[in-house]
Parts: structure tokens; C-alpha cells; sequence
């Protein structure tokens, strides 16, 4: 399925989607409610059948903290972008897609840990990397931590 | 005959008469026990010593490797160094642990491997104590290092150690069958269990000739289930390295490891001489009936020589086990015993006695 | 103790027992640290913990220009860390739209596969030490110092070079090069047939490898197992093959795929994979064209505002790296999808219901390096 | 460094001060023999630099030759702890059991740049530990990233020598000569 054909599809499915630009993958915004919605869509439909999520980030834009999923198929090899965006810094969170694609467990605990952005539903939302007890989230660009970080 | 040259019951016998010459027969006694006692620690120790180094020579050489060759020449003096090292290294206390047991628990070990080695005939008239039930002391008594190694898993309170120490539990149980069924095959053969009349019978042609197919098949079978009742490679599943770091002994530091260390080496040496004795012949030379010249010869050899050979070719055996195979899974390792190796015994007991009473047997 | 007693009968029977795989174990591989529930020997159920050695690789990246960052992949994943140089070139080269010459790419797809050759090696090794057979671990890395030295000539180091730069390599191959490359190919195919009969053909390894762990292809596709170890469940994975870079287009080799989805499986799809990266570097060695080892690049390297992403095939299996840049010199985020951290979440998955022993084949046959999970 | 510089004029005053009875001396002598001869390392590897340690240990480097062959991965029969490796804040406090562990006596060598100083994550890394002497006392460093495993085995050498100059009997003498 080309690129034209996937966006329209998916706007057939959400139609607040935007589409981002982007020249490599077909990047779509979407409003973070009908994440949940759509993934199970896009794994399951016969068509569409994105079975594999080979990529899953977050980005702290500074005023936005998003949470980025790259998805393929392995039967039609066709691949797609989604973006969830939310405002809230102070108790940012989406739904989990990690009983669509179970790697998604390990990810987002992983964003969890470095972005405080929590998922709902996900059956074992603790920080991965750093100790339980550690202060803030690392890769947020307003973290500051003065004892730790020797700034070159 | 030349054969009464490396003879050392009359050895013994000078020695007897001359010490109850001047002091009553029981100091005489006591006098010959300590002799005794220190000689075989100091063999203990010599032999303990040369086997690691061996071992560590045997895997470099399998490893394209060079081995230890700093510490004197070709690193022979490597294990002295380690002895000392270990020897003023920090006894560690375990929090926790059953005191009483976690030290007794080596000497456990150790012990019974140096009390089965009592029964061992180096040489005629060379050994400690000439039971008519020595095989039947020697299974009895190696296998009490299994209790030194279970007490060692438990007490260290460490549940690596319990796994290790269970797993060596049933490794031992089951394998000691095995054991014990590969000497009654020889048993059956030989027609006594004591080790001088053992290795007496065998100067016209070792056991394993005598026998042929179900000696051999005996003898295959005992080195099998002594690998794996001595903990070793491809059987170490008790200290699995990659598994359990080291398993039973991992509480365990200087002296006290050291001793884990050597009675390890030291089972495998004995059961590598006990099957050169039932086996091979102990330290009987290699006769063929009928060439007597040929026989004069090879009876210039010590037997001594002819025993540590024979022991250190299967030690040696041993070693290559070790370094070529990966490791067993447990159940794997019960597998075999249950499954194979002891049915396999049971029907060479059979043949053997049927072999017997034909007098299939030369 | 009494709490103990009190107990209902059925409940010490289900009582379970855990036990802590790490951080320091020497199956491990590493600091990865694995609780274990087991029962009896029989793993219930296994919780990874991470983080012994993250190191906030990706917050310096934000810090560091382009070029300063391949120092930093060099870390990740230090067995394949050639590969991990090659996809930051690759990614700042598509972002810049730069045609590096062909020589380049023949050096680089080179370099590539003589790093996931040597990168198999070690896992053969501590695959066989894991297993309980020492013997492999020495003849493995025997043969990987002849690479290394062939690298150490080329790039002045041993195993982490930092050899790719934005638009071509470092410095220009050593004279040397081809006749060492093709040294080392006679020598080790003779070496690894030691491989098979020392490991490979034996009872006592297929006894422990076939049918444990077994990892069907949905499973694999779902949990995003990729590499050797999701070729060994029959999915089609290879970045060179799905997504060609590099001369991977124009050379021939067969992707390898095995179907029995177990720990053998995924033990014998890297053992193939060493014979293809043979066969792939015998077609390139004798035909690198003559020219430039780099192309122009601009001092200062700023990437245009926008998202990229970059795949490469790296020796575990597919790593990302998806780069937000806000045009300026330093990446704005920099996020390395790294092919361990997904296959060490299949790790609960696959090994319920086996052995202790088997957790740890089952760990070794992932290949798993710590540094790639925790960054 | 030669053995002859290794004991300047400062430790020779040492001696002829402190003087030194016959017996003493050589059981010092034994057992820094012993010691120095057969340092059995803990298998510890956090990252690259574990590699050239394993490569280190391997057939054309060969550890063994010095009697170092004996890897143990219990803590508890290990002599030296080579830490190979970022140690970073989750790990230091399990670095600092495993030196507990260990007993004495125990060594610590620190190898590669990220075990000396924090190396290549010493800026703008906020999880690494710069430089394991935080943690536990480090008797040799081993500079480069990765070290070479000649490196490795020159600190090694360098490890035994220092082991040499040990003394039990005068524990003193150890002190001063930089063991703390």
C-alpha cells in the first residue's frame, strides 16, 4: 500500500489525524485518546497489518512532550509514523499499545524513566534504567542536576 | 626372581621388627601409624599439587596456549605459589551461615578422599591396609564426600550453594550405582574384593584382556560414572560455573576452598587408580603368556612406574573429557544414569557371570 | 518459621524460590541482572533489571556535534561497533543528501562484515562457555585476533576504531589489507570446521540446544526480535536484504533463515551467517575501486530541521537510530533503537518452564551485550 | 618501570631503618612469592574493556603464563577484582559489596579510561561514576579505551611487583609503601 493510499485509509479511521512532513515515512499526528483505537486497528486489519513496532521515542519538544511510534508491516513492507502529542509536563500520559506490540513494554518503561511520561494499562510501569528513588527524568531538556552532570 | 627386587613386604617387615625391637608392640603400633599417616600426607600433598599443574598444562596444550611458565622452570612451582597464596588467605565468616557445619564441611571432603586412599595397592606390599572387602571400603568411604558436599550447600546459606549441593546429591546417589555395578562386574570375574588378590590374579593378563567384551564395556562404563561422581567436566554440574558461579563452594575462601580444590583432584585421582587396579592391572606389568623374555623386561619396570603410568593415562582421559565436552543439563545427567548406563550394567553383570561360568574368559 | 508451618499444604509446594542472576555472574554477559523465580530448577518466571550500565549515552548525544557522536556508538554495542559508526554516516549522509564514493562503501560494507564475523566469534565462544565447553571459548577468539589485527592496521586500533566519519573513512586501507583480508578468509574456513566438531556436531550440545526456548515467529515479530535470533524463528529480517545500504544491493548472499524457532536454530543461523559474510567479502576485497576514501564534507556538519531515521544490520540484529534535528550542529534527540534491548524482552517470553540451565543457553543464543540494552 | 627503581632510596632507608629479623624477612619473602605469583582474578566486565580482558585471557595473550589463569566467579576466592569497565551510580554500590566480598588479601585494578576517570563519559553523562577509586581503593590503572592487552598485562606485572614489597610482619612497611 502506498503512502496516499495508508493516509487516506487511516483517515478513514481518525479523521483529526495530521499529517506531518517528512520524506522518509508518512508521519501522522494524532490526538492522544484514539491512540489506543487505532493501533489495534493498524495490527489487525488484514490490509493494513502492522505487525512490527521497530521503533518507539519520546522527544520533549519543550512546550510539547511526544511519544513517537514507527511502525512496518511485515507482510506489505510498508511502514508509518505515529506521533501523540500532550501539554501537560507536570503528569503527561498515554495509553499503552504494549498489548498490541509486546516490545512496546520495554520501550515505554524506558520513556517512562527518561520522560516521566506514564501509560496507562501497562502492567509494570516502574523506571528501568535508573534507581527507583532517582530525582527527575534525564532526557527532559529542562533537566537540571548539578551534582551528577559535569557540563563540558 | 627379579620380580622380588621391587618387593616391599619384606620392607615392611624389616621395618616392623626393628621398631618392636627397642619399644613395646603397641608404641610400635602407634610409631608405624604416624609413619604411615605422614607419608601419605606428604603423597597427598605432592600428588594434589602435581595434578593441578597437570591439569593446567593438559587445557593449555588443548587451548593453544602456553600455561603457566613463569613461576620456576615451566611454571612447575605455579600450584606451590597458589598453596601458599590460598593458605594465608582470609577465612570469610558467613552471616548467618551454620558455623559448625560450614567448617566441618571441607574436612568432610577431604577426609574421605585421603581415607579411600588407604586401600589403593601402589606397589606389592606398598599399601596401608589390605582389606578382603576393599572394593566394598572404597565405594563405601569415597562416597562420603557427597555428605561434605551437602552439608558445604546448606550451611553456606547461599542458594547457589543449595542448588549446587542438591544437584551433587542426586548426581552422586544415581552415579554411584553405576559405579559400584562396573566393579561387581569385576567382581564377578576376579572372585574377591581384595585389592592385592585383585591385581595377583590379574599378572597373566589384565583384567580388561581377561574379560574382553564385558570388562571393557565395564570399564567404559566405570570411567563414565566416576567423571561424573568425581564433579568433573562434562559432569561439574555441582560448581556449573556459568550457572551457578561456583556452586557448592562459592562461601567458601582460602584454605577451606583449597581443600574443595584438591579433594576434587584427589577423587579423580583415585578412582583413575582404582581402575587402573581392577582394570589394567594396578601395578602388575604388562605380561603376554608364553614370551618369556619378554616378560623379564617389562618385569625390569618398578611397578611403581607401572602404576602411576596406567593412572595418569586415565587421568588424562579424564582431563580431555573435561576440556572437549560442553556441559550436561540435570535431568540429562539423570537420563543417562537411569536409562542407560544402569541397564547396560545389570545385563554385563549377566553376561559376565554367564562368561564366567563358561569359561569364556582366559 | 512459623509462618512457614501455618502454611497451607498446597502453598509450599507452589512456595518459590528466587534467585539473583547478576549483576556480576559470568553467564550474564555483563551487569544485566536477571531475578529469577524457579521452582525446583524449573524457571517460573524471570524479571530483567537494567541500568548497571546506562550510561545516558543519548542526553550526550544532544550535547555532541555528528562526528563526536560516532565515538559514542563505538560504546553501544562494541562488538559490532563498525556497524554502529556506519548508520550515523549513513544517517547524516541521507539527511545531507552526500554521494560518498564507491570505494567508500566497498571499505565500509568490509569493515562490516569482517566486524560481524568477529562479532559471531566471541558469541560462538561464550556460547560454548556458557554451555560448560571452555575449549570453545579459546579457539574463538584465536581466530578473532586475525581481524583485529587487520584493523589494527587499517584504523591504528583495535576494536573500537571510530573508523567511519560523516562522508567516508578515516584514513585510506592499508596497503596490506586485501592480502591479510584474504589470508584470514583461507585460514578461517579451514577453523571453522573445528567450530562444528568441537561444538556443532555434538550429543551433548544438540541435546542441550534443540527444542529449548523456543520462539515462534509472531512472537518474534511482536516483541521485535530481530537479528540472527529472529531469523532463527523463519522471519525474514535482514535489514541488508529488506532495506539494502551500502554495496549490500550489488553483492550476493542469502539471507539466512532456519525454521525450528529453538536455541539450536538460532545457534546455527549465526554459524551460516559467518560462512555469508565470507562469501560477501570474497565478491567485494579483489574489485575496490580506486579513488577517494572520503568525500567533501563542510567543517561544521548541520543537519536540516526535520526527522530522520536510520536501519542498519548490525551483528544482533536491526539497530535504529531516529534523530529530531533543529538545524543546528548537535542532534536535538538522538534515539538508538538498539536490537538487544528488544531481544532481551523476549527473555521472560521464551524461558518459562525450562531449566536454569537452559536460561542460560537461552540467554547466550539471544547474544545479548549489556552496554546495547542499557546505553 | 624497572624493579630497582621501583625501590627508591626513600624505601631502602626504610629498610635499613626498620631492619628486619632473618626469620621475618623470608616468611615476607614466601609469601609475597605466593602471593604475587598467583593472583586469581574475579570474572568481572561491565563493558568494552572486558572484551580485551577476555582477549587478554585468551590464547595469544595468555594470562595463565603468570598464574592468573584461574578465573573464579565467586568473590570470596578471588585475589584481584580487574573492574573492566563504566561503573555507573546503580552498579557502585554493587561494585563496593563484590570488593566486600572479596577477602583479604584483595587488589583492585582499574582498567580502561571509564574505570580511571569516567573516560569518554566523564562530561554531560549524569550516571557515571568518574573513576572507580570513588568507590573502592584502586592499586594499579591501566590507561586507554580499550586498553591494549599488553597494557593489561604490564599492570599486572606491576601488580605483582607492588605485591612484592608487601609485608605481614611489619604491616607498617605496607603502609607506607602505598597500600592503604
Amino acid at each position: 500500500m502506498d503512502n496516499e493510499t495508508l493516509k487516506a485509509r487511516i483517515l478513514e479511521i481518525v479523521p483529526e489525524a495530521q499529517q506531518e512532513e517528512n520524506k522518509q515515512f508518512l508521519t501522522l499526528l494524532l490526538p492522544a485518546a484514539k491512540l489506543h483505537d487505532l493501533a489495534l486497528k493498524l495490527k489487525n486489519s488484514p490490509e493494513l497489518a502492522f505487525d512490527f513496532l521497530f521503533c518507539l521515542s519520546g522527544v520533549d519538544y519543550i512546550k510539547q512532550l511526544a511519544v513517537v511510534y514507527h511502525l512496518r508491516s511485515t507482510q506489505h513492507k510498508h511502514a508509518l509514523v505515529i506521533k501523540v502529542k500532550t501539554d501537560d509536563r507536570v503528569n503527561p500520559n498515554f495509553d499503552t499499545v504494549c498489548d498490541i506490540w509486546r516490545t512496546a513494554e520495554f520501550h515505554e518503561r524506558e520513556i517512562y524513566d527518561m520522560f516521566g511520561i506514564r501509560f496507562n494499562n501497562h502492567p509494570d510501569m516502574r523506571r528501568i534504567f535508573l534507581e527507583e528513588d532517582w530525582k527527575g527524568y534525564p532526557l527532559r531538556k529542562d533537566y537540571i542536576d548539578e551534582v551528577n552532570i559535569v557540563e563540558f | 626372581m627379579t620380580f622380588n627386587i621391587y618387593d616391599f613386604t619384606s620392607f615392611n617387615r624389616w621395618i616392623d621388627e626393628g621398631l618392636n625391637s627397642f619399644m613395646s608392640p603397641t608404641w610400635a603400633l602407634i610409631t608405624e601409624m604416624a609413619i604411615i599417616g605422614i607419608v601419605f600426607l606428604l603423597f597427598y600433598a605432592v600428588v594434589g599439587l602435581f595434578l593441578v599443574y597437570a591439569e593446567r598444562k593438559v587445557c593449555a596444550f588443548m587451548q593453544n596456549r602456553v600455561g603457566p611458565n613463569r613461576v620456576g622452570p615451566y611454571g612447575i612451582f605455579q600450584t606451590i605459589a597458589d598453596f601458599i597464596k590460598l593458605l594465608m588467605k582470609e577465612l570469610v565468616y558467613i552471616k548467618d551461615s551454620d558455623k559448625l557445619l560450614f567448617n566441618l564441611a571441607p574436612f568432610i571432603v577431604i577426609i574421605a578422599s585421603f581415607m579411600a586412599l588407604s586401600a589403593v595397592p601402589f606397589a606389592k606390599g606398598l599399601h596401608a591396609i589390605d582389606f578382603d572387602i576393599g572394593i566394598l571400603y572404597v565405594i563405601a568411604v569415597s562416597s562420603l564426600g557427597v555428605v561434605g558436599i551437602l552439608l558445604a550447600g546448606w550451611s553456606s546459606n547461599n542458594k547457589y550453594s543449595l542448588i549446587g549441593a542438591m544437584r551433587s546429591g542426586a548426581q552422586i546417589v544415581s552415579y554411584e550405582l553405576s559405579v559400584g555395578l562396573s566393579l561387581l562386574t569385576i567382581i564377578v570375574l576376579a572372585g574377591t574384593m581384595q585389592f592385592s588378590e585383585i591385581v595377583e590374579m590379574q599378572r597373566n593378563g589384565w583384567f580388561i584382556f581377561k574379560g574382553h567384551i564385558p570388562a571393557i564395556i565395564a570399564f567404559i562404563v566405570f570411567l563414565v560414572a566416576s567423571t561424573a561422581e568425581t564433579n568433573r567436566g562434562p559432569f561439574d554440574l555441582a560448581e556449573a560455573e556459568s550457572e551457578l558461579t561456583a556452586g557448592f563452594h562459592t562461601e567458601y575462601s582460602g584454605i577451606k576452598f583449597a581443600f574443595f580444590f584438591l579433594a576434587e583432584y584427589m577423587n579423580m585421582f583415585l578412582v583413575a587408580s582404582i581402575a587402573a587396579t581392577v582394570f589394567w592391572g594396578g601395578w602388575m606389568p604388562f605380561h603376554v603368556s608364553g614370551w618369556a623374555g619378554f616378560n623379564t623386561i617389562m618385569d625390569y619396570i618398578p611397578p611403581f612406574i607401572w602404576y602411576i603410568g596406567k593412572t595418569a593415562f586415565i587421568i588424562w582421559l579424564m582431563m580431555l573429557f573435561k576440556w572437549t565436552f560442553p556441559r550436561l543439563r540435570i535431568d540429562q545427567l539423570l537420563t543417562l544414569e537411569w536409562k542407560y548406563l544402569l541397564p547396560i550394567n545389570l545385563v554385563n553383570i549377566l553376561f559376565m557371570a554367564f562368561l564366567v561360568l563358561m569359561h569364556w574368559h582366559f | 518459621m512459623k509462618e512457614i508451618i501455618n502454611l497451607p499444604v498446597s502453598n509450599i509446594e507452589e512456595e518459590e524460590y528466587h534467585i539473583n542472576m547478576g549483576p556480576q555472574h559470568p553467564s550474564t554477559h555483563g551487569v544485566l541482572r536477571l531475578l529469577v523465580s524457579l521452582q525446583g530448577e524449573m524457571v517460573r518466571s524471570l524479571k530483567p533489571h537494567c541500568g548497571y550500565i546506562h550510561r545516558g549515552i543519548e542526553k550526550m548525544c544532544e550535547k555532541d556535534t555528528y562526528p563526536q557522536v560516532i565515538h559514542l556508538t563505538d560504546r553501544i554495542d562494541y562488538l559490532s561497533a563498525h556497524i554502529n559508526n556506519h548508520a550515523v554516516c549513513l544517517l547524516v549522509e541521507k539527511a545531507l543528501e552526500v554521494d560518498v564514493p564507491e570505494r567508500v562503501r566497498y571499505i565500509r560494507t568490509i569493515m562490516d562484515e569482517l566486524a560481524r564475523i568477529q562479532s559471531h566469534q566471541l558469541w560462538w565462544s561464550s556460547f560454548g562457555m556458557d554451555l560448560g565447553g571452555l575449549t570453545c571459548f579459546f579457539y574463538g577468539l584465536r581466530d578473532r585476533e586475525m581481524i583485529l589485527d587487520i584493523w589494527e592496521e587499517t584504523t591504528g586500533s583495535r576494536f573500537l576504531q571510530s573508523y567511519n566519519c560523516p562522508g567516508g573513512v578515516m584514513q585510506d586501507i592499508h596497503p596490506n589489507f586485501q592480502k591479510k583480508v584474504h589470508a584470514f578468509l583461507k585460514t578461517f574456513k579451514k577453523k571453522i570446521k573445528d567450530y562444528d566438531r568441537i561444538l556443532s556436531g555434538n550429543v551433548i550440545f544438540e541435546n542441550r540446544s534443540q527444542g529449548v526456548g523456543i520462539l515462534s515467529k509472531e512472537d518474534a515479530i511482536s516483541y521485535g526480535v530481530t537479528g540472527p535470533s529472529g531469523r532463527g524463528s523463519g522471519w525474514s529480517c535482514d535489514v541488508r536484504k529488506t532495506e539494502p545500504y551500502s554495496m549490500y544491493g550489488k553483492v550476493q548472499f542469502n539471507e539466512v533463515l532456519r525454521y525450528e524457532c529453538d536455541t539450536y536454530s538460532r545457534y546455527m543461523v549465526r554459524m551460516q551467517e559467518m560462512h555469508e559474510s565470507m562469501n560477501i567479502i570474497e565478491q567485494l576485497i579483489d574489485n575496490i575501486p580506486e579513488g577517494e576514501h572520503s568525500a567533501k564534507m563542510k567543517a561544521v556538519i548541520k543537519l536540516p530541521a526535520g526527522e530522520y531515521f536510520q536501519r542498519v544490520e548490525s551483528a544482533r540484529g536491526e539497530l535504529g537510530l531516529f534523530v529530531v534535528s533543529d538545524g543546528n550542529k548537535t542532534p536535538y534527540r538522538m534515539k538508538f533503537r538498539t536490537p538487544s534491548f528488544s531481544n532481551l524482552s523476549v527473555l521472560d517470553h521464551i524461558s518459562r518452564g525450562m531449566k536454569i540451565a537452559d536460561l542460560v543457553a537461552i540467554g547466550a543464543s539471544l547474544d545479548l551485550v549489556i552496554p546495547d540494552i542499557d546505553r | 618501570m624497572k624493579e630497582k627503581d621501583f625501590r627508591d632510596n626513600e624505601t631502602l632507608d626504610l629498610f635499613k631503618r626498620t631492619g628486619g629479623n632473618f626469620l621475618m624477612t623470608s616468611i615476607d619473602a614466601v609469601i609475597d612469592w605466593g602471593r604475587s605469583n598467583s593472583v586469581w582474578p574475579l570474572t568481572f566486565a561491565t563493558s568494552c574493556c572486558g572484551i580485551e580482558m577476555m582477549a587478554t585471557g585468551a590464547s595469544r595473550h595468555d594470562f595463565a603464563r603468570f598464574g592468573i589463569e584461574v578465573y573464579r566467579a565467586s568473590p570470596r576466592q578471588a585475589d584481584v577484582i580487574v573492574v573492566a569497565g563504566t561503573i555507573v551510580n546503580k552498579m557502585a554500590p554493587v561494585l563496593k559489596r563484590l570488593y566486600d566480598q572479596m577477602s583479604e588479601p584483595r587488589y583492585v585494578i582499574a582498567m580502561g579510561a571509564c574505570a580511571v576517570s569516567g573516560g569518554p563519559f566523564y562530561y554531560n553523562s549524569y550516571h557515571v561514576v568518574r573513576g572507580v577509586d570513588h568507590v573502592i581503593p584502586v592499586d594499579v590503572y591501566i590507561p586507554g579505551c580499550p586498553p591494549r592487552p599488553e597494557a593489561l598485562l604490564y599492570g599486572i606485572m606491576q601488580l605483582q611487583r607492588k605485591i612484592k614489597l608487601e609485608s605481614i610482619t611489619r604491616p607498617e612497611q605496607t603502609m607506607i609503601l602505598g597500600k592503604q
